[in-house]
């Protein structure tokens, strides 16, 4: 869960990382005191959980009152990157001298927390690692170790800095490196960090995301996901805890495993179809879970069909058919829907499919519930 | 042979009186797998499906000489549940469960690295060596034995690709799903090198999917293998920047995208099926040779 | 910094260690109000932050209304073990079948806290040790690996524990020890540990003490050490930056660093004198913290005399001589001074303490200086 | 040769620009201390009393070899400031601060004692071997070269005994405090382990206090040193339960009084001294024999 940037800059601030002067708004009548509490020049800025929003517009400079009111309202419920901007970040403009990238994120492949520092800042980390790999030293940690200031000054000196610069972008990205530790972030960035003419650091724009999978102990953020997300079937998915993915397609898809539903929505791409959606269950199936992701998919007025395809390894097979029959006769459903299910107790769960009028493929051939799937797509 | 696991292994089941770890180490011992300990705290000096249950593993280990782990915890608790097994001398642990917050994944995946304890997964449905044990959560009427190693960034998709091998004919060594959280106990190149070992192994099947970098750097490694490796990746019509199930699987910029990978695989020799079944007719190709 | 059981009891709760409910009250008004809160039959239990307090009649039962509103009046305000009762906790009493003891300390040859545990509570942990080892458990921990509940489970199958009480008990010293590391303990103890006739447990008792050395970065805690204190010149202490302890004697002793000033007062006492007070100046002298030093101790009516006795290492000798010659003059002290002042720039030092007409001992020992101070009280 | 410092010790003074730091630095300089490098971040480059300053403790050993370091810092960066050391290879570590959070000296001495760094305090006055070098804030006046090593667990008192025995004519190896917080870094016992190896020391003086045990576990290895061993013990009149300035010097329940440390001393065969001053003629008398 990515938070806007004023959330972020909120933490940031919470652990002495300095940031600009500036004031959120919610509602238009917000904006003229914002503007007087913050002063001019300002720099005006959507709020969306997204990167590129100065190339999209999301980023104006106002230099009076009237011009910091027309861009804020402007911004102010537009649409950016299919995000609804709901806040605006009203921040004083600051005489930036030079433009730095700090960062704390995951090294997949060490498994272990990188810490990444470039003096050129305002592009992105995988863009400075390609044009400028000398201006970027990174550094991995061991968790049960920590980082250290110390360590953050070396990686200064490396890069050249001296002086109170170096004890200052030092200072910050060991504090970094704590907010991405206290929040069980994955990414935390601050990108650019602005030196300013007489030699002040400032967090001109903060990135943080939190692990999902850690939001239920990340309380003091206070974040509901569902709240979050545009799409009303993303937010449904959430609650009934399922992953759901809107793709452009009309054939909805519900697997269980990630890699099982890609390969199925790969598969009906290689035989002409397309699918609406990604919904994977994770391995939690309970009869209600599998009753409520039919009932999201076929809210959705593009379905033309649906196909389940599912493996009952820590899933139970026959709930799950429970779950799929339920649906079908209490939903009343009209498209097509096709089943290909196996593991423990198939016999049992095709059973209860094919009793309550649900076609089902007992191959363990997902290529030949596809095939299936299209014919009868095709006869409908 | 087979890899990681075999008929010897002495499996200590944590988390054995919950809904889930009750009802899967019946289906391993239905299999045949040694499960020879349990562990709940407060639930010690109890049975369940006549395997003893103790408060803590070093008791379970102690007193059974379990060697394996296999958790069945809620995922908060995997963490401290890792780091009691590699405490306790167990020396692999097969961490089932999903949704473990990323930092505990790297703080009990480092724990244990220290003290050379393999960890697989978590968010792996388990490891199998068909016909000798099973320490996971697979439905077992999928695999048979034979000569075929299979390692996948999957579960479900494991099953189905285990499935037509075997419906084919063609057994396998030893199958295991690596997990597919971004952070994983033991890498796709890891599981690599031990079927590299494995006399029981002939060929390797990989099945990948998009997000990271574990296929492109696991076709370094197969470039000095000697066995043939063949392999699906999951993915090719997800979207940039949506998290496709998992956290491992997102495509987030130009890296972990299907073409990467199996362009990466192909340069390493690899022979890329472009559909889960297509495997069967590549791998008895190979076999006939 | 000792907390207050109602305190420690605070963090516990936050922690999710279950305590007894209750409820603290500070003036006579609120005890009728927090009585019915928390329902009879109660303990009533007075707050001073020593040991020893039941023996001391600092806790009593109560039965009913009438009784608990008298026993909570007796001991607010009262005097106990030399401290004031500012706070009563009621609290609701418990059906105990049995005390166990939890606590985390330091232990100081190790270096690293130590996690015990015994089934024996309600005795202090020395006596638990000297009369019932058998009962007791401890474990060191290494900091940078921490202390694991399955750590807390191994001790207690130790001592037998089995069932639901070894989830609870584990669980709590867990927290204990959490409770330890966050706010920078050097004793965090729960005795008893309360197990109730139906099997739950409570912290039947509190103690936390606080590194005073790390006070500076528990600010939750807000605690001022000086409002702490009853003694008018410890408290004042504490504001100046020095260390005081009453003695009953009357001779002054200002001392810098604590071995050479415990030995002064010994040395004092071996010559027939007897010291009011211990002072030791640690090493950050200053002219103005000499100055607040003599303030503090000339103030007690007792003195007949003030010795002191510094070292300059790494405190300036002319700057401590100068806040001496200051004080002397400006508090126009009227009982004898005795300075002994030795190290970096000594010379300086001396000339300036008898241009102000303060006698000074330029012997290195400490005895040549007691014997003159003895002389010159004799003499006066 | 005294224990643990000597004229070739290679000195970086972590803090060198701050108030004490920099008086300190000089004193150490004019008794002779090769002060190779002093470290503030921030002030790399410039130069003080003519030592080259760095920004890292890092830098400052790889340009100028310093082997050994001593802490001007302020108490709440003591923790880092020796993980710095230690990671930059520095093998000594004087760490003077006062007041450090014990669970920071606790933090610091794991890491350090776990990759064989030594380290001396907090709230220490520092190591002196008299003739050859000074890394400490001792005055310098009081000392002279000898053949009596002292460890003391306070810094003015051993200021004082030392400057009793040079009056007398008795010089030292190697004088230094361990410190008087309850956590110290290198221990009585293990300094008395050196001085037992040391050729230049041929009597041992402890000036111990109230507080702890390290008196009474230094008494166990004295039964198996081959040198005399004198002692004085401050704090007879101390009360028990408060702490005499600082948190090592209290009495807890029957732990730390004098009379035990006292007792277990003589029972090993320390002759204990009333006074400090009258360690001196003790310690006459043991040269004579």
């Amino acid at each position: 869960m990515r938070l806007l940037e004023y959330e972020a800059k909120e933490l940031f601030r919470n652990f002495g990382i300095p940031v600009p002067n500036g004031a959120v708004v919610k509602s238009p009548a917000e904006i003229a005191l914002a503007i007087e509490r913050v002063g001019l020049p300002l720099v005006v800025k959507a709020q969306v959980p997204v990167g590129g929003r100065g190339k999209a517009g999301g980023i104006k400079l106002a230099y009076s009152f009237e011009e910091a009111v027309r861009e804020a309202e402007n911004l102010l419920y537009s649409s950016l990157k299919g995000h609804t901007v709901r806040y605006v970040l009203l921040e004083k403009q600051l005489k930036i001298a030079k433009e730095y990238y700090l960062g704390v994120t995951i090294d997949q492949s060490a498994g272990k927390p990188v810490v990444m520092l470039s003096t050129e800042g305002g592009m992105d980390v995988e863009e400075i690692a390609k044009k400028k790999p000398e201006s970027l030293i990174s550094k991995r940690v061991e968790m049960s170790r920590g980082f250290y200031e110390f360590e953050a000054r070396g990686m200064c000196k490396q890069l050249g800095l001296e002086g109170s610069l170096l004890v200052k972008v030092s200072e910050t990205l060991r504090k970094l490196y704590e907010v991405f530790i206290k929040y069980d972030a994955i990414i935390a960035e601050i990108n650019p960090l602005a030196i300013t003419e007489n030699g002040e650091v400032f967090a001109a724009d903060a990135k943080i995301e939190i692990d999902d999978d850690a939001l239920f102990r990340q309380t003091s953020l206070n974040i509901k996901p569902e709240e979050r997300v545009e799409d009303p079937l993303k937010a449904e998915a959430i609650k009934i805890g399922v992953t759901y993915v809107r793709l452009d397609g009309d054939i909805g898809v519900i697997g269980s495993g990630a890699g099982l539903t890609m390969a199925t929505i790969d598969i009906i791409n290689d035989f002409g179809g397309k699918a609406s959606n990604f919904l994977e269950t994770g391995g939690g199936i309970t009869e209600q879970l599998m009753y409520n992701a039919v009932k999201l998919l076929v809210k959705d007025e593009r379905l033309k069909a649906l196909f389940i395809n599912l493996y009952g390894g820590i899933n139970p097979m026959v709930q799950a058919a429970n779950g799929i029959a339920k649906a079908y006769r209490e939903l009343k459903v009209t498209i097509p829907i096709l089943v290909k299910l196996v593991g423990n107790e198939q016999e049992k769960a095709w059973e209860i499919l094919e009793n309550a009028g649900i076609p089902v493929i007992k191959s363990i051939r997902t290529e030949d519930a596809v095939e299936r799937l299209m014919k009868i797509i095709e006869g409908f | 042979m087979g890899i990681l696991v075999d008929e010897n292994t002495k499996v200590v089941v944590q988390g054995i009186t919950g809904r889930v770890g009750s009802i899967q180490a019946k289906l391993m011992l239905d299999y045949g797998t040694k499960i020879v300990a349990g562990v709940t705290p407060g639930k010690g000096g109890t049975f369940i499906h006549n395997v003893p249950v103790y408060d803590t593993v070093e008791e379970a280990v102690a007193k059974t000489g379990a060697d394996t782990s296999i958790l069945f915890v809620p995922a908060a608790f995997a963490k401290d549940a890792v780091i009691e097994a590699v405490d306790a001398g167990i020396k692999l642990i097969v961490a089932i469960p999903e949704h473990v917050p990323v930092h505990d994944t790297m703080r009990m995946i480092e724990y244990a690295k220290r003290r050379n304890v393999k960890i697989i997964g978590p968010t792996t449905p388990g490891v199998i060596s068909p016909g000798k044990t099973k320490i996971g959560i697979m439905p077992a009427s999928v695999f048979s034995e034979g000569s075929v190693g299979i390692v996948s960034r999957s579960g479900t998709l494991l099953y189905e690709i285990a499935g037509n091998l075997s419906l084919a004919g063609i057994g396998q060594s030893t199958c295991l799903g690596i997990g597919g959280d971004p952070v994983v106990g033991t890498s796709l190149t890891e599981v690599l090198q031990m079927f590299q070992e494995d006399d029981q192994t002939k060929a390797v099947v990989i099945v990948g999917e998009i997000g990271g970098v574990q296929e492109e750097e696991a076709a370094h490694f197969i470039k000095q293998m000697n066995k043939p490796v063949v392999a699906y990746i999951a993915g090719r019509s997800a979207p940039p920047g949506q998290r496709m199930g998992h956290a491992g699987a997102i495509i987030l910029g130009e890296r972990g995208t299907v073409e990467s990978k199996i362009n990466a695989l192909r340069e390493a020799g690899v022979k890329v099926a472009n559909r889960p079944a297509d495997i069967v007719g590549i791998v008895e190709d190979i076999i006939k040779k």
